[in-house]
Formats: C-alpha cells, structure tokens, sequence
C-alpha cells in the first residue's frame, strides 16, 4: 500500500501551483481556479489524516470529516461571491484583469 | 472497499474504451473529403454571419448559483438522512430548521425575481 | 443444469474464476480479470441494447402518431436500426472550422461514458450488481452529472454561437432539475438508512411509490428532464436553436450522442424501478436471482414506455415555464415533502408499518392538494394579463370571409 | 512496487499535469476544463484513501457544481477574457514560481522530517467511514450542530449576496440609480 508521505507531498505540490495561479494570473476567474486548486489539497491532507488516525487508534475521528465538509461548504461559498463579485466588476470595469480593477486606488 | 473502487475504474476505462475504440473504427472506415463549405459553421444552410462570441446572460449564473447552494446542502443533508433512523426528535428538528433556512434562501431569490428566465 | 438456470450469471462468473485460476493466475488476478470480463460484456451488451431501445421507441411513437413506425427491415422492421448503425457508422467525420480538437472529440465519449458508468451500481437482481458500496446512490447521481460536462465540451468545441447557446441552456436546465431530484431522494434513504442501492431494494417491503408518491412523481419528472426528453427536449429544440448542442457532429459521433441519449433514457427506468418500485423484489427473487431479474426487466420497460408515452404525447414547454416549474413548484415542493415526512415518520416511530404508510399517504396527498389549489389560484389570478398570450392560432377555425378579423 | 501504487503514481501525475495545466493555459474555458480533470484525480484519491463518501461528493460538488458555474463566469465574462489572450499569466510569473517551488520546498522537508509520515496506509475495514455516525454528530447539540446551521446560513447569506451582486438591478423609475 501507499505511505502517508506521498498524500502529503502530493497536497503540497497541488498547494504550490494553486498557490502560483493565485500569485501569477492575471484573470480573477483564474486567482479563484489556483483558490480551488489549494482547497482541494487541504481536504486530501485532511482524509489523509482520517485514514492515518483510523489506523492508528481504531475509532473514526469524525472531527475530520466534518471538517471536510465544512471546507466543501466554505469553497462553494467562496466561489459563488467571489465570481459575483467579479460579474459584478465586469459589468462596471468591463474587464476581468485583477490588475485593472483598481477602483479603490482612485 | 478499495475492491469496490478498482472495479468501478476497470469500469469507466471500459466504458470510456468502448466509444473511443467505435468512433476511431468509424473515423478510419468512413470517406474524408473535407471542403471549405463543408467544414464551414453550421448555420441553417445560410452564410455564418458573425463568431461564436455571443454575450451570455446572468440568468445562467444565477441558476447555477442557486443549484450549487441547494447542492451543498443537499449532500450534507444526506448524512443525516442515513442516520435518521438513530436520531431523536430534536435532531430531526434541527436538520427541519436547516432547510427552512435554505427554504428563505429560495424565497428570497423568488422574490428579487432571481428566478424569471427573462 | 437447475443451477446454471436459477442464477446464470453467478453460475458464470464461478466458471470462469475456475477457469481463469486454471490458467496459472492468482486469486486476486483472476477475480478481477473476471470482473474486467464481465463488465466489458456488460459494457457492450448496454450499447448493443440501444439498437432495440431505438427500435422500440420508433414503433412506439409511430403507433402514437398513427403510423407504422419502421417495417421493412426483417420482421416488424427489427433490424432497422442495424441498418442505421451500420449507415452512420460509415457516414463522414466532418471537423467544423475553428474547432477546439480536445473537446470536440472528447465529448461523445464522455457522454456515453457518463451513463455506462451507471450501469455498474446499479442492482440488477439479488446477486447481479457490478459493485455494492456505502455511497452507491451518490454515486449514481454524481456520474449522471457528468453528462453536462459533456455537452458543455460539445457546445464549446464546435466553435458555433447555436451550440454554444443550446448547450448552455440545456445544462441551465439539467443542473436546475437536479435540485428537485437530490433533494427527494432522501426520502428513500431515510426510510431505508442506507445509500447502498442493495439495501434500498432489499428494505422495500412496500414499495416506496406506495410510501411516498409524491417523492416518485418528483423524482420522475426531474429524471426526465435531465435525461432531456420530451416535453423537456430544449436540447434539440430544432424550432430554436438549430438543434442545439451537437449541430457541428456527424458520423458516429452524433451517432454517440444519440446512443448516450436513449441508453440514459433507459437507465432512469432502471434507477426509477429500483428506488421507487421495489428493483428486483418479487416473489421468489431472492432464492432463484433470474426471477428478480426478469421483474426488474419488466418493471423497467413499464417506466420505460411511460417515458415513451411521455414523448410522444406531450408539446414541449417554453424554456421560461421550465425554469418557473422547476425554481418555483418543484423545488419548494420537495422541500416541504422532505420536512414533513421526516416529522411524520419521527412522530409515528415504533407504531406499526399499516398505521405510517395510511398516514404518509395522506400526508403526500394533502401536500399534493395544497401545491395543486396553490398553481390554480396562480394561474387564476394571472389569467386576465395573459389572455393575449393564451389564445392558441391553431385552435380556431373562421370561415374565410371573417379572415381580417380573426388576424387582427 | 505494487499495483497499488502504480496506480496512485499514475493518477497524482494525472492530477498535478492538469493542474499546472489549470493554472498555465492561456484560454480560460481551457483552464476550467483541467480544472475538472484535477479534480476528478482528487476524488479518485479520495477514493484511494477510502474516503468513499467524499470522492462521490467531491464529484458531485466541485465537478458537478463549483466547476459548472466558473464555466457559466467564464461565458459571462468572455470579451474581456478573449483580449487577454496572449498572456495569461502577470509580469512576476517567474518569481511567483520561485516562491512556490520554495514553499513547495519547505513543506516537503517538513514532511520528511515528520517520522510518522512513513506510515503505510493499509486497507480500512468496510464500514469504516461510519456515515451514519457522522449523520449522528453534525445533529448533536454536543457536536457539530451549531456549525452545522451556520453553514446553512452562511449559504444562503452567500445566496443573498451573490443574487445582490449578479442580477443586475434594473433602475428604478424616480429613484436615484
């Protein structure tokens, strides 16, 4: 079977891209796809360590599973505002460059 | 478990295989001579007139918006519903005032008019 | 002999396990070996099926539009759709100027895929099932979206402003109808405990369309219309859009499209039998497997021809009644029926089954009542601002001299 | 090497080729759809983990929805997108890239460092994932029923909001707009 390390590194290298799309797109549809893409490696670490503490001690950590949803829950929220957000600033700014929707700096 | 799950991959292969394998068998049996009016866009038979840019409406999103909250809900209601059978009243009562809430959510849209196709 | 008659399958599969360990494999080897076997046979005998499907479906809605319906080819025209299979099968492949190659070629596999991948969680009869997990009718509902991915791929790589449009529409329609269907599918499984699909059918002593009704036409309809089909067929409205999302395909292509339509077709006949009509139960199917599959093979047919029936017989709705019908009936709908049974069946815990089903009954009538008195009173209400739009053109006849008039 | 990991080897490529894909590819349609096909690798590593419940939730919800309805923003706001086209990614990308490899980096030798992480995960017992006990506890007042109801009224706040922010608000007639 398959060692805890490579979940792990796996969730850490999905990090690190989502992390780079969220530093280097310019598109805000994209910042939210690289937002995913670390989202999703959180919950592969956490049922990773659903299953190490199954085995470890026998009994479910149901704490983690609900954790797990609530990560479900918290990046459909996310992307539902923040593409809201970003329809909404397309209609005003007509564009979806994040460097081009600087209103606030006046 | 982990059975249950290498048996549905040897089955998706398969049934991503099957198609894939009928189409390449038709794509090598069948003729191919390609013109510029042939491959041209498909219009109803008249000159294509403008690209496939189209605008869309919002009204896309907002259907999309509201499905992916109800689906989230659901699915997280679907616990319960295997449990139900162990809990108590008050448990049932609880997941009752969840979807009253997401009942407001819809009357909401409902009446911001979130819901008219227009 | 008596054996191989009672559970053929299980008689099979147990041959050729001891075949294949024959052969020098190992255990583990040969059972999946053996279970790669029997889903490609599965697989293939599936899209194989679709020729009857089509077949049935065109002498069924002949007969409903007074017609014929295929007769030429072999006895009641049954080879018909042979002779189309083998007709698309060498038409051309044409590829549409500024096509998005990936997409394009990937999206009729995918849409086949997308209702194969059912098949296999799909209890047959007590021993006939591809696999029996935890989550099964998760599953089931999970794979059916992937469908819309599909068409989403369809209507993007032909680079055609139609498709685009007709596959936008369409998933706007299959993921709003998915709403409804997720949400009245915990009725089953709080009555059962269990998303095994197994379990749903062993746990339906009463068939749950007798428990609950209204969850069962719910669920119908939503499954019909993300199945596409009349009288929600805005997917190949050829009025509207030229016929929506596979405007650009030809050959088998097409050809996999219309497959991955009719087997879906079937395939929630199969779902709707086995959640709401008590799958393979009947008497005897647990002891001797292929009774239970000959049940569910009729009970299926029945939703099938149902859906057929459906077709042919309804007009399609206007895109804005399908959405309204869906956001403002369908979905509260499910939602008080779901808060009310789970009260109920919780209010009635320990008394007897013959007490619940009498008060569920009701319970899904008055709900029905309510939403029926509720949809009258609206329309009543709206009638005098609509009466422009409701006259029908077709429905008048006027003598020729009053011509102007009735125009006006 | 077994099987088993063959398979997962084949299947984390899989997810981490489409997910630099995801982030890389200039056509933003293009992105969504790796996007997808990361997150179907997810869910059959989800799967891997016996995480059944999540890998068929997973589909249902970042595939099934999420995913859909970044393709419905994408067509939305399609004209800006297709200007853009020829570089999809800010004038930093390299530095960017530098510090994710870095972080990559320092969470990788945190991994190593960590001598439990060499645990081998073996196959659970076929009820482990215990559905109904989480069905149980996201009901319990002692467990997770309060986060439970406040997720719901964090979605339809999201509700609320996003239909505030999308629909577009048609001017009232008198009124300021």
């Amino acid at each position: 079977m398959i060692p805890m390390s490579w979940y792990l590194v796996i969730a850490a290298a999905l990090f690190c891209v989502g992390l780079f799309g969220v530093l280097s797109r310019r598109n805000a549809v994209g910042i939210l796809i690289g937002v995913e893409l670390m989202l999703n490696a959180v919950n592969i670490n956490l049922l990773t360590f659903w299953h190490y503490y199954i085995q470890v001690n026998a009994e479910p950590p149901l704490n983690a599973l609900v954790f797990t949803a609530i990560v479900f829950i918290v990046a459909a929220a996310e992307t539902a505002i923040g593409l809201a957000l970003i329809i909404n600033a397309y209609r005003q700014r007509s564009t979806v460059i994040a460097n081009d929707l600087n209103l606030l700096k006046g | 478990m982990l059975r249950d799950w290498l048996y549905i991959g040897i089955f998706l292969l398969i049934s991503l295989f099957l198609p894939a394998a009928a189409i390449i068998m038709a794509a090598l049996l069948s003729p191919r001579k390609p013109n510029p009016q042939k491959n041209d866009t498909y219009e109803c038979g008249v000159e294509t007139v403008g690209e496939s840019r189209v605008q869309f409406k919002v009204q896309y999103y907002v259907y999309g918006l509201i499905f992916l909250v109800f689906d989230v809900e659901a699915v997280f209601l679907y616990p319960w519903a295997v449990a139900y059978n162990q809990l108590a009243l008050y448990a049932v009562v609880e997941a009752i005032i969840f979807i009253l809430i997401l009942l407001g959510g819809l009357a909401y849209a409902w009446r911001k008019k979130a819901l008219e196709w227009q | 002999m008596i054996d191989f008659l009672r559970d053929p399958i299980a008689f099979l599969t147990q041959w050729l396990n001891t075949t294949l360990l024959g052969w020098g494999l190992s255990e583990q080897a040969a059972q999946i070996t053996g279970f790669a076997i029997g889903a490609f046979v599965a697989a293939t005998g599936a899209m194989m099926f679709v020729t009857i499907l089509i077949w049935a479906e065109r002498k069924l809605i002949g007969r409903i539009q007074d017609r014929y319906g295929p007769n030429r080819v072999g006895p009641f025209g049954i080879f018909q759709s042979i002779a189309d299979l083998v007709k698309i099968f060498i038409k051309e492949h044409i590829d549409p100027v500024g096509m998005d190659w990936l997409p394009f070629n990937l999206a009729p596999v995918l849409s086949v895929a997308a209702v194969l991948t059912m098949w296999v969680a799909i209890p047959f009869a007590a021993t006939v099932y591809g696999v029996d997990f935890n989550v099964g009718l998760l599953y089931l509902v999970a794979v059916g979206g992937l469908g819309e991915l599909a068409v989403i791929m369809a209507g993007w790589g032909s680079n055609n402003k139609y498709a685009l449009l007709g596959a936008f529409r369409a998933v706007a329609m299959f993921i709003s109808y998915e709403v409804p269907m997720v949400i009245t599918l915990l009725i089953p499984v709080m009555l059962t405990g269990s998303l095994s699909m197994n379990d749903i059918v062993r746990q339906q002593d009463v068939w749950f369309i007798v428990v609950s009704p209204l969850a069962a036409l719910i669920f119908f309809i939503s499954q019909v219309a993300e199945v596409g089909r009349s009288p929600f067929d805005l997917t190949e409205a050829e009025s509207e859009l030229v016929s929506g999302f596979n405007v650009e395909y030809s050959g088998l292509k097409f050809g996999m499209f219309y497959v991955a339509d009719f087997l879906h077709a079937f395939t929630i006949s199969l779902l709707f039998s086995a959640l709401f009509l008590g799958g393979w139960r009947g008497p005897g199917a647990e002891e001797i497997p292929i009774l239970g599959f000959i049940y569910f093979a009729i009970k299926s047919s029945l939703v099938y021809f149902l859906v057929i029936l459906m077709r042919g017989s309804l007009p399609r709705f206007r895109v804005d009644h399908m959405m309204d019908f869906n956001w403002k009936l369908l979905t509260p709908l499910s939602l008080v029926l779901v808060v009310l049974t789970a009260l109920a069946l919780k209010l009635m815990t320990g008394l007897s089954l013959w007490v619940q089903i009498p008060v569920l009954l009701v319970l899904n009538g008055l709900v029905f009542l309510m939403a029926q008195r509720m949809v009258t009173g609206f329309f009543r209400r709206r009638r005098p601002r609509e009466v422009g739009d409701r006259s029908r053109p077709v429905a008048h006849y006027t003598p020729p001299q009053s011509d102007s008039e009735a125009q006006g | 090497m077994t099987p088993m990991q063959i398979t997962f080897i084949l299947i984390a490529a899989v997810t981490l080729v489409s997910a630099v894909m995801a982030v890389t590819a200039r056509r933003m349609m293009h992105a969504a759809l790796w996007l997808i096909a990361t997150l179907m690798g997810v869910a059959m590593l989800f799967a891997t983990l016996q995480a059944s419940f999540f890998a068929v939730v997973q589909v249902m919800v970042y595939v099934g929805a999420i995913a859909i309805l970044i393709l419905f923003a994408i067509m939305l706001t399609r004209r800006s997108t297709l200007e853009s086209d020829q570089a999809s990614l800010g004038s930093g990308w390299i530095i960017n890239a530098l510090a994710a490899v870095g972080v990559f980096a320092a969470l990788v030798t945190a991994v190593w460092a960590w001598p439990a992480a060499e645990t081998v995960l073996t196959e659970l017992p076929k009820d482990a994932e215990q559905l109904g006990l989480l069905g149980q506890i996201i009901a319990d007042p002692n467990g997770f029923a309060v986060p439970f109801e406040v997720s719901s009224v964090l979605l339809v706040a999201v509700l609320v909001g996003a239909i505030y922010l999308a629909v577009e608000r048609k001017p009232q007639r008198g009124g300021r707009q």
